[in-house]
């Protein structure tokens, strides 16, 4: 017995506060509150306090038509923007069978595993951030940029793109963009080797994630974690392998997963999940058919038959789906948007249980929360 | 009273005075340069800082036993630091190997705070409590 | 336009593997679309005789597990079971036991006939089974039984789905609003809510 | 949101209050308050290529205390309301706000009849000094915002200003 282990107070008055991790803090990546119970400098119980950014996207979808709605699908999860938009897209042709040309397809594949580099590139630099470490998010934005730039020279936005439309994507890609993402892909992966280099085999960064709040499988199940969480708990779960959707079936990609569950798996998941897209994007461009961008028949006023309907895409973060219930009228009657980072947040409070404050932080990163995905 | 003794006296005022003004100085400067109030919206300036939320319960408990002896380990080094300024003032006149050696006995007797600290765990910020374990 | 029951033809062999399934992406190379209906079936089995025997004598109300395969290529799940409230806990249990996980829970409030729907959907880690587990509730007094204890996972929905339409889920450990401020008593979703 | 309080110093000097405004005006130090789509692009201006660090403002201070200047990056919704009062409560004078983005400005895209959480407009809880639009606005946009700040505290522009093409 160490002294000061007798030191410490005795059963009856051993005292736990209270501390906000709140709504303005770096850590929590957007306006999230942690209520931790805290007993010195270990959890017992944090609880996260949701809504701070709640923008009620599922009531304007009530009093909109689809094309309107169309907008509000890249600003609830505005880092994967493009996969977000095709889940709406697929879910309305999915009811309406509306037939997608091919050449659309391979561009909406394409805009989309561009759009997860830049959200995993967004979330390394934030996630070193909050470990400590600054350089990385200076090298991850500037790779992020000549992303950007390649997405703005097609769809004329940054972030928030509007680029798939009911049928198709809204205008067709030009050389320019080829030539650009293949020397994109070329460019891109030596800098992963760098990362690999200085920041994965870092030994700090090592002694912070590997072995921190291990999560097994049979937890990310019941809480219906998806995405690089429960990837990193062994479960090769890929909506692109398991309900494939657009031409994901067309490519050969591995979905990387690593059994300890710890923050270094999900770490290393969302690295090789980059290297993966660079081979999907690959493939893409180079077989990128000829033809057509938009479907011909798509009707002006678009009603879906009675029912529900629902798509499902593999996000940044993990599944989305939209459960869209029509009354046959050309504003949807419910729509339910089912987002990733609701479900990998809920596991946090049974993850955290007895963590130190600055290991909570670093599950907290692993998991890649984006806010306004949990608020909607 | 013979003007050497006056000369001593008037050094020690004038260095006191000095620390005291280099105290208190900031106070009267910031009195007077910074603005009075700050512009309210729901007037919780005074509020802690805690995230823009309002602190829950109090802050005054018990905490474990290691934030103490963490800020222990802290002060043997501060006292430390505070016999070496003396030393780096003369430690140049003329220098002799015997100056180092000194030296290097009275910093290593010092760290072998560091050493016992080490060992009884302070470092490790093993859990002191007997909060529910996880 | 009680879109209860969608026409979803019975074992016709709509979404064969050699068929392009998926939303019909004719691409180059024929599309492997999601496996064909029929590997369904013994799962649709499973629950049905499941929740029969679970039943007990009563099998008075025979609709309380009508399910049904359904078309993948149009409706985005393969199976899907329409159960009366207190047999949600027993079909997440069965949903539990078989490997499922919970997708989401969704609320929608058919004003027009005076009743609420819950919409359980659940995905398999492993398979590509989808299935979505319907059970209206009366509009009046909306109750239906929490499945928290069966998925922990459910806890959030839950509160969202009653902060938003004002469901009741008896057994709830902690109903309290969870997106909207936490002395909110309104129900913004609902058809007849008025800002 | 009461009347405009005299809150500026005891000692008052001529000359020296234009030095200070313009050492002000050149380490405006931004409060880390990054709460929707905005903060990302605050982030890629504060990140290496449109380098805020080139105007003085790229320290984010986590803290309300050691922050000079609020930027709303985002959409304010009523239960987030009352924690942004505290934020800018907490501030300490001189402190300026600038409302980043069409939902910090006036709601946005998420103002239409029957919305019940969205505060429309950061300027109906606290005076805004700079008002950036956009959805999200781009970097630059949000340079040009620091710079039209800098702008109102010396009362000369330091770089030119680029004819609209």
């Amino acid at each position: 017995m160490s002294p000061s282990e007798v030191i410490a107070a005795p059963e009856g008055q051993r005292e736990t506060f209270v501390l906000n991790l709140g709504p303005q803090h770096p850590a929590t990546h957007g306006v999230l509150r942690l209520k931790l119970t805290m007993d010195g400098e270990f959890i017992v119980r944090a609880e996260p306090v949701c809504g701070y950014i709640h923008r009620m996207h599922e009531k304007m979808a009530e009093n909109r038509s689809y094309a309107q709605f169309l907008p509000n699908t890249s600003r609830i999860d505005y880092l994967s923007a493009m996969t977000y938009t095709h889940a709406f897209v697929g879910a309305v042709e999915r009811a309406a069978k509306l037939e997608v040309p091919p050449r659309a397809e391979f561009i909406r594949v394409i805009t989309s595993e561009l759009n997860r580099i830049s959200s995993h590139l967004v979330w390394l630099g934030a996630y070193l951030l909050d470990l400590g470490g600054f350089t990385p998010l200076l090298y991850a934005f500037d790779d992020r940029e000549k992303i950007l730039d390649l997405l703005e020279g097609v769809t004329g936005a940054r972030l928030t793109y509007c680029y798939y439309r009911f049928g198709g994507v809204c205008n067709d890609v030009d050389e320019a963009f080829t030539r650009g993402t293949k020397e994109f892909v070329a460019y891109m992966r030596p800098r992963l080797d760098m990362y690999r280099a200085l920041v994965t085999d870092n030994i700090i960064l090592r002694k912070r994630l590997v072995g921190i709040a291990p999560i097994s499988a049979e937890t990310c199940r019941k809480y219906g974690a998806t995405g690089p969480v429960i990837r990193g708990s062994g479960v090769a779960y890929d909506v692109r392998r398991r309900e494939p959707y657009s031409a994901y079936p067309l490519f050969d990609f591995e979905v990387p997963n690593f059994p300890e569950g710890d923050c270094m798996a999900r770490y290393l998941v969302r690295m090789e999940e980059m290297a993966q897209s660079l081979r999907i994007i690959e493939q893409a461009v180079d077989r990128l058919p000829e033809g057509p961008v938009m479907a011909t028949a798509v009707p002006r006023v678009l009603k879906l038959p009675a029912g529900d309907v629902a798509y499902a895409v593999e996000a940044a973060r993990g599944r989305f789906m939209v459960h869209i219930v029509s009354d046959n009228k050309e504003i949807p009657y419910r729509v339910k948007l089912r987002t990733p980072s609701l479900s990998n947040l809920s596991l946090f409070e049974e993850a955290s249980q007895g963590l130190v404050l600055p290991d909570a932080v670093a599950l907290l990163g692993s998991l890649d929360l984006v806010i306004p995905d949990i608020d909607r | 009273m013979d003007d050497l003794f006056a000369g001593d006296l008037i050094y020690i005022c004038a260095f006191g005075l000095g620390g005291l003004g280099f105290a208190l100085g900031p106070f009267v400067v910031v009195h007077l340069l910074a603005a009075r109030r700050t512009r309210q919206s729901a007037n919780k300036t005074g509020q802690f800082i805690e995230c823009g939320m309002e602190p829950i319960g109090d802050a005054w408990i018990r905490y474990s036993a290691v934030y103490y002896l963490y800020a222990l380990v802290f002060v043997a080094f501060a006292v430390d630091v505070l016999y070496l300024i003396p030393v780096a003032l003369v430690y140049n006149r003329e220098f002799g190997i015997r100056d180092f050696v000194e030296l290097v006995i009275f910093v290593g007797i010092l760290s072998l705070v560091i050493v016992y600290a080490w060992k009884k765990g302070v470092f490790e910020w093993k859990r002191k409590s007997s909060a529910p374990k996880s | 336009m009680n879109p209860d029951s969608p026409q979803a033809h019975e074992e016709s062999a709509a979404a064969s593997a050699g068929q392009p399934g998926g939303n019909g992406a004719s691409g180059p190379s024929v599309l492997v679309g999601p496996p064909a209906l029929d590997q369904h079936t013994p799962l649709l089995a499973l629950l049905e005789q499941g929740l029969a025997s679970e039943q007990g004598g009563s099998s008075v109300e025979a609709p309380a597990l009508a399910g049904k395969a359904v078309d993948f290529a149009s409706r985005g799940y393969h199976v899907e079971m329409t159960v009366a409230p207190e047999r949600v806990v027993l079909a997440a249990q069965l949903m539990d036991s078989s490997g499922f996980a919970l997708d989401t829970i969704t609320g929608v409030d058919w004003l027009a006939e005076g009743q609420m729907e819950l919409l359980y959907d659940y995905f398999h880690p492993e398979s590509p089974t989808r299935v979505l587990v319907r059970c209206r509730v009366p509009r009046a007094a909306p109750e239906a039984p929490t499945i928290s204890a069966v998925f922990p996972g459910a806890n959030w929905h839950e509160r969202e789905t009653h902060e938003f339409l004002g469901i009741r889920f008896q057994g709830h450990p902690n109903l309290t609003p969870f997106l909207l401020p936490e002395d909110a008593d309104y129900h913004p979703l609902r058809k007849d809510y008025a800002a | 949101m009461e009347a405009q309080v005299e809150c500026s110093q005891i000692v008052k000097f001529a000359v020296l209050d234009e030095l200070l405004a313009l050492g002000r005006a050149n380490s405006l130090w931004p409060l880390t308050f990054g709460l929707a789509c905005c903060a990302i692009e605050m982030m890629a201006a504060g990140a290496s290529r449109f380098d805020l660090s080139r105007f003085g403002a790229e320290v984010f201070r986590p803290s309300p205390r050691q922050a000079d200047v609020m930027i709303v990056a985002g959409t304010i919704n009523k239960k987030m309301a009352e924690a942004v009062k505290t934020l800018y409560d907490q501030m300490l004078e001189p402190k300026w706000v600038i409302a980043m983005g069409n939902c910090a400005i006036s709601g946005g895209p998420f103002v239409f009849p029957g919305q019940y959480a969205v505060v429309e407009g950061v300027d109906k809880l606290f005076p805004v000094d700079v008002v950036i639009p956009g959805c999200p606005p781009r970097p630059e946009a949000l340079i040009e915002g620091i710079l039209k700040l800098e702008e109102k505290l010396t009362g000369k522009r330091r770089w030119p200003r680029v004819p609209p093409q």
